[in-house]
């Protein structure tokens, strides 16, 4: 059963930049449990898609399974969307981006999902740099298969049925800094003050951005003891590697004390704007965040912020050299070498 | 005893040590008989590993075009000490063994019933050649050479392939035919030459070339257009892949920005290429990965959400020896119940059989028409005999006006003039709906794909009776499907047919030598070549025209045949499994003798 | 329009949201019934997500024992306002509504044909309690109240239920039976009660106990003595390894020091649980796994490689409606093919299908003992109906003196006399070799294990005759395997039967009421009851005494009908299917009209 | 085929504590290339067993699918051996694990097995901790498919087939120590000297120890311009970790300058001695090490030696408390809970 929101339509809704209300980036009604973290990450897809004024129909959702896997369809249902199979998401995005260089990948995912069962998949869309905004909705437990503890569960965290995880966590923004990737954030899913623009720049940049967000489950992981509850994560965020998107288009009306900003030029012509360096880490340098990382997670602190950049990264489109047409653009002629070229290969084989 | 002898009709058996070059010396080999215009079949038996284990290299050349694989080993050439003793008694009684004898034989492996000609390769090599490397590569042209004078084989033929292969490089020619013609001299020196076996010229070869089934698979994915691939290495397919690659480098560059209009992904393993190529289907590009059967049991969960979603993809299943990594460098047709019907729940795939590498070209770009047209996977089920090995084949033909079949897929256009549009509402009544690619239109197109249960519109819906009309169209589109897949072909007998034998893939020649041979005792056999599931009407015909159909398959387990009775629901007791399965091509005799003990009282004529 | 009416038969609907703790009112009453010695069938309709959509929990009261799925409703009780249209059309003429009337009902909603009756439950929840959460939670037992009213349930029995369930929790019981009375009282004041529709005690459930198949087979791990399991959470098998923990964590503690005879493992994906069963097996452990569809499609690898390799391996396949994700909350048993033949190459693998959950039981519990005696993975295929839902059945039993059977496995000192040993030597005839376990001896029976082809003393070879010989053993064991099995069950019929009727798993009822519904009318037709492949010799001999065989099966596919002509060759033309694969469990119905009009002249009684 | 060595055995030949000669650890005849560095590997297998005086049928030999995963049947012909699938030895290594915690582990891969398809395994082997020793024959290709580049390639590193790595590298031991591995280390096929030590120490390990030793493929990538090359290794090799391992029943002999030398006890009572680690980074420093590979992978060295352990990790038996007895030598009466047991579970179902 999917709900369809009325499509009525007011006259004076904001419109974005190319015309676009809000309402235009909505999804069907979400099935999610009231409260759910998931549904707020939707809400700042589709406010940073109206700010960034994206063509819905030039985004291509695609997810795994799982409840954070299902929200694709609650937002953006102008663009196609591609609820795939557990932990296989990275695949098929990278087939899809292959076959149409020009629209904007959009991947969601659940820890479960990533963590675990796409583990592999997870490296390697990280190593081949696939463009993609790849926002992974983290509440440390599998909540469509009720609530046991995920591989991004921390170790002594306590799921709503008592039981303590045993195993260490997986950092998943960690690893992706550790395998390469260019660009790595982590939030939260109550803050979308610093979540809008994060998604935002994520959209901005060539390559595999990935989005780590703690995303709360109210139904199976919201309990004392749980290191994913609104209430701990609310406690324990350190909300570190601030910074501004500002999209081509504007400019920048605030200047920043020197030394305590840093603007990064991104891809679209768009820029970053980079806060309080000094006193964390440089979101350009893979070991400074690392140490930051690794040093948090002794404390149980939750590092939130844009964690690693490098803004100049070349996608797997660069890697392989393909065409600037999208290649689901070539025709016959573009293809297939004709009977005459046939003639010359026969001639090999004779 | 009396040695084998005959013209252009004999089974010739090179035993070599992996690594060491002896592959290209025994193609050259078979490609001077096939230049000699003589039908020729070359099978390549090699070990799962890369260096210094035995392997051998068969080829038949048969003047009637039996090409399928016939036991009994009339010459062979034995140039490998660890297999020497078995290989000595693998001869045919009344053969001959071509040996090296730089060292003597120890006198037990002595057989009085063939004959020994032994040739000092080995030591020839080191005295005329200076680098180690060297005199290993050219004690193969050696034993080529001595084969010129023994079987007379045309040397200027076997010049002019050399010519060819090194092109520019004068050295290298020089250095070989130095070696051709060692070996020769020596065999003129020291044997009565020709043998009793010999190579005659004829003209049996016009139109057609020697090629293997993977690289043929290759041009058919580069003329249908595929510009995804994605694969994950394994034998026997990797050729497939590579051959591809380096097609796609020639022909397939921007002129103008040099820039490729492929892209090639070594993925990290067979669950991620099936992905990416799903992926790719789904956005509207030509995509495909080549796999065996260890990749196709890890493609299964994909397989079943790209018929449940129907979105197209083409792969290609070069079989190898199964269960599980089984003989990886042997060949089977074992994985038909596996990839028909890949997947948990109710699935069926689009199969194709191609039985030539003339056949792996075409029924390869027809999979990408067929996938595209049906949204829906196609498996092109290959084998390892097929894929790797040469065969000779009519040669490859494309009509320039030949257009790829996309599909419904609707554009902006027709979006913008539909009122109603579902994705999965059957418009047409053939099963088949219309499809939207990403990006197409503003406002319009616009659908969710997912692996669950959705109505026509494709929203999600856990309603049984729109889950069961989905289903129901599933089973229109696939009888859509049998329409459209190639039809089988008959080989006709001359006397009145007493029964019927169904086959596919490399199967052919062998049936075709088999049918012959029962044909001389008076059981006449009408064959018929199935080259796709599900099955065409013809298929349907054909067996009702039978009490009894000889199914013939290379696997324990007559996949075929439970496919045929699912399929066609023909009464089972009339299709008579006749199996080979132990891991060589099968060999006519095989069919042959199956068949005939169901025919005791024929006529031995 | 007449009421419906009857004693201890109807069915009766639940309409509530997910998420709401309707479940455990729903199944107080269930439970009730049961208590009252009344056969009793639940089954919960649920939506594959978390909380607030539409759910539904129909349960069938049969005092002549048909348990199987009923369609028409008798009484619904409406609290879901989001699917209350949808419920209200859904009641059979003449029947009953029982629904939340706190908000009037829109006048269209109305039917003539059935009788509504209103409760305010919401409205009385809020008055009573004060505490949202509660409110939500009492409205479900004030319904119940209401049902022992209009129903003639026992309210003592419902009680002592609640005693039951709260134990020491006082406040809880009281409260719970607050609510109760409270609908009870309502009832009893605004209509005559009982309705036509009612409830008498009874003394049907002697020995018998409910509980659902996921528990059960729990069980039979857990008396089987599986130390490993490795799982992946997948809808409806995940409730199996939650049972068999909580059980472990009961029954398997090491007394004296605390710690665990059992190792329970939430593996990262379903490879990887395959994985451990297999390494677990390998190395001597009772190990098993549970899992749907996608889980087994992922398996495919490993299951080829354990049954190549000859490795005991347990996995429960709880089915769900395919293919690909599908329909995760319905119930379908259309993995038999996938199952079967999962892996590529010639592979076949035991299946067990357990019809309710003291099979369920008995069968996961033989099914370790076949995998070790066989070497070979057993897997015991239920469905979610099965699964996750209660059933009636005969209560658990296990004799004390009861062994595992360990199958073929050789300890030091036998090592010690054997002269020679070959892990792949069949010795006994019957295919089944003798294996070691690692650790055993210093210096005898070491091998290595692999999923290439091998000979008999466990050598990798790539020789034809060698592989050959392996898997022809294979079909030997294979056959054994058919002897040790579970024997089929017959439902006999009191006249003379016409035709045959064959099913198995969940079916079991709905067939059973289906004969009799055919009896009837004069066409008698004898059950029976598959519970294995490879089919046991009965079951041949069972196809053999029909010309006419209705094969039942809940996939469109006719998946069974299939194997049983593969395996057993009968003539396929006398297997007619019966097919049903909406998701719902199969009714009797369905059965009966599908047999019924084969029969167009019989005596219609 | 499998040749068998001859069993023949010279009765001088030196004997180990246990009454082994250094035969009885020997396996059939290889069937790899000549001078490929996985038979080097083995013959380092060999002689740590020997060394260590291991009871060859004690040890469990499981590996993958690739040259490197054949060669357990080369070494320990008295153990059992399993060669699974590709790239899912892990898990099998798991389960086989969990029925017998008494025998010593050994797991062969290589690094398209592990670094690839088995990505996923690999990494939640370490998550839970495996008590197993996990020896990757790292030679940046899939040797037995004929040398395509595995993931362990580094970009720009050519094949003997001409083509140029594009894509980053994955450092496995990196990689594991980012996810918490207790015992890394890092060698090369060619330095018997530093590799049978590690075997040594890692085969006292409680816990998942991870060798990824550099072992080149002389046939696909041995060539001028491959990394992994003999040559290239031996010109970028910076064998830094050095250590001596100590078994129980020797003394150590040798006295080292303050400051210099650091002894570390095993769990089984072994020590490892680790030397001149001021200079170098800290093995039992998470962080020091990673920063330390990471300077490497900039510069092309190769740092090899023991990269991280932490002596007293708890393993999957601790973690998930089973009891000591190996659960594959339980029988009736104590896995059976017997009738009576049964007779209340019914009762709660009444
Ligand atoms: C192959 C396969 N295995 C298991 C499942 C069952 N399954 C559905 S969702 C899910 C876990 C989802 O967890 P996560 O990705 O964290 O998403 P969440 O629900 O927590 O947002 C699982 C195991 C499946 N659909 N497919
Ligand atoms: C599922 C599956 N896919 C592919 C293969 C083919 N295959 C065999 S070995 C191998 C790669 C081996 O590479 P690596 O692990 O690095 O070992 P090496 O040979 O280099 O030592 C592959 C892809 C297989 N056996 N199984
Ligand atoms: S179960 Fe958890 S993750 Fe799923 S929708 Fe509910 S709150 Fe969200
Ligand atoms: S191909 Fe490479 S890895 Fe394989 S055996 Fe030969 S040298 Fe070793
Ligand atoms: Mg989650
Ligand atoms: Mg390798």
């Amino acid at each position: 059963m999917t709900y369809l929101r009325p499509t009525f339509r007011h006259p004076d809704l904001p419109v974005n930049r190319l015309g676009y209300t809000f309402k235009d980036y909505e999804g069907g009604l979400s099935t999610l449990c009231a409260g759910c973290g998931h549904d707020s990450i939707s809400g700042a897809i589709v406010q940073a898609c109206f700010e960034l004024a994206i063509e819905p129909h030039r985004v291509a959702k695609l997810s795994g399974i799982g409840c954070s896997s299902k929200t694709p369809t609650y937002f953006l249902s102008q663009s196609h969307g591609f609820n795939t199979v557990h932990g296989r998401m990275p695949s098929v995005a990278t087939g899809a981006n292959l076959a149409n260089r020009d629209l904007l990948y959009l991947g969601v995912s659940g820890d479960g999902d990533s963590a675990s069962i796409g583990m592999g998949q997870f490296v390697h869309a990280i190593r081949r740099n696939l463009n993609i905004v790849y926002i992974l909705m983290n509440n440390g437990c599998y909540g469509l298969t009720k609530g046991q503890d995920s591989a991004t569960a921390d170790v002594g965290s306590k799921s709503k049925s008592g039981s303590v995880n045993k195993f260490a966590t997986i950092d998943l923004a960690s690893l992706a800094i550790e395998l390469g990737a260019t660009f790595v954030a982590r939030s939260f899913s109550g803050d979308k003050s610093q979540l809008v623009p994060l998604i935002r720049a994520a959209m901005s940049h060539g390559g595999f951005a990935f989005l780590d967000v703690v995303s709360p489950c109210v139904t199976f992981n919201n309990n004392l003891g749980s290191t994913k509850s609104y209430q701990y994560v609310r406690e324990h965020n350190h909300a570190a590697g601030t910074m501004d998107f500002v999209p081509p288009a504007e400019e920048i009306t605030v200047r920043y004390p020197e030394n305590t900003a840093r603007e990064l030029a991104m891809h679209d012509g768009s820029k970053i704007v980079l806060h309080k360096l000094p006193t964390e880490w440089d979101p350009m340098d893979r070991l400074s965040t690392m140490k930051r990382l690794h040093q948090a997670s002794m404390t149980g602190e939750i590092v939130t912020g844009l964690l690693y950049i490098e803004p100049d990264s070349e996608d797997l489109h660069a890697t392989l050299q393909t065409v600037d047409t999208p290649l689901n653009a070539l025709r016959e002629h573009d293809l297939c070498p004709g009977s005459r070229a046939l003639d010359e290969i026969n001639a090999a084989f004779r | 005893m009396a040695s084998r002898s005959g013209v252009n009709d004999f089974v010739l058996r090179f035993a070599n040590v992996n690594g060491t070059g002896s592959a290209s010396a025994n193609t050259l080999f078979a490609k001077a008989v096939f230049r000699m215009g003589l039908p020729v079949a070359a099978k390549n038996i090699f070990p799962s590993n890369i260096q210094g284990l035995p392997t051998w290299y068969e080829v038949r050349v048969s003047e009637k075009g039996y090409l399928g694989r016939r036991e009994g080993i009339d010459l062979l050439v034995a140039v490998n000490p660890q297999s020497m003793e078995k290989d000595i008694r693998s001869v045919a009684p009344g053969g001959y063994l071509v040996y090296d004898d730089s060292k003597q034989l120890p006198p037990e492996w002595r057989r009085e019933d063939i004959r020994f000609l032994g040739i000092p390769m080995i030591r020839m090599g080191m005295e005329h050649f200076p680098e180690p490397r060297t005199q290993l590569l050219m004690k193969n042209v050696i034993y080529v050479g001595a084969l010129t004078a023994l079987l007379d084989l045309d040397p200027e033929v076997v010049k002019a392939l050399l010519h060819d292969q090194f092109g520019e490089k004068e050295k290298l020619i020089a250095m070989n035919i130095k070696a051709l013609e060692l070996g020769r001299n020596y065999a003129l020196e020291h044997f009565d030459c020709p043998l009793g076996l010999r190579l005659e010229k004829r003209d049996l070869n016009r139109g057609k070339i020697m090629v293997d089934g993977n690289t043929a698979t290759a041009l058919g994915a580069l003329y249908a257009g595929a510009t995804v691939a994605a694969w994950y290495p394994i034998t026997p397919s990797t050729s497939v892949m590579d051959a591809f690659a380096a097609y796609c480098e020639e022909y397939r560059k921007d002129p103008v920005t040099g820039k490729n209009r492929f892209a090639i992904v070594q993925a990290e393993d067979e669950l991620a290429s099936i992905g990416v190529v799903v992926g790719a289907g789904w956005n509207g590009a030509r995509a495909f990965t080549a796999t065996s059967g260890p990749g196709i049991s890890l493609m299964t969960e994909f397989l079943g959400l790209a018929y449940f979603a129907e979105i197209p993809a083409v792969v290609v299943n070069v079989q190898r020896g199964g269960p599980s990594t089984g003989m990886p460098t042997r060949t089977q047709q074992a994985d038909l119940i596996s990839s028909a019907y890949a997947s948990h729940g109710d699935t069926r795939h689009v199969l194709l059989f191609p039985s030539d590498p003339g056949e792996c070209f075409e029924l390869t770009a027809q999979a990408f028409d067929l996938a595209e047209r049906l949204q829906t996977p196609v498996l092109v089920m290959t084998d390892l005999d097929l894929g790797m090995n040469d065969h000779v084949c009519h040669a490859f033909s494309w009509k320039d006006d030949r257009s790829f079949d996309r599909g419904k897929v609707l554009g902006a256009e027709e979006l913008e003039q539909l009122k109603t549009w579902g994705r999965y509402l059957d418009v047409d009544g053939d099963g088949i709906t219309y499809r939207t690619l990403p990006g197409t239109h503003p406002q319009k197109g616009a659908f969710f794909t997912r692996g669950t249960s959705k109505d026509e519109y494709a929203r999600y819906t856990e309603d049984n009776d729109a889950y069961k009309r989905n289903v129901d169209r599933l089973m229109v589109k696939w009888a859509t499907a049998a329409r459209l897949v190639p039809p089988p072909e008959l080989l006709r007998c001359k006397g009145q047919p007493v029964a019927g034998m169904l086959y596919f893939g490399t199967t052919a020649h062998a049936a075709r030598e088999a049918r012959d041979q029962l044909a001389q005792e008076g059981i006449f056999v009408e064959g018929i070549r199935i080259r796709s599931l599900p099955f065409h009407e013809e298929v349907r015909a054909f067996l009702d025209r039978y009490d009894r159909v000889y199914v013939v398959e290379q696997n324990r387990d007559a996949q075929m045949r439970t496919l045929l009775i699912q399929e066609l629901d023909v009464p089972n007791h009339k299709l008579i499994p006749v199996l080979h399965y132990d891991g060589f091509p099968i060999p006519a005799d095989t069919i042959y003798q199956q068949i005939r003990q169901h025919w005791p009282a024929a006529v031995n004529v």
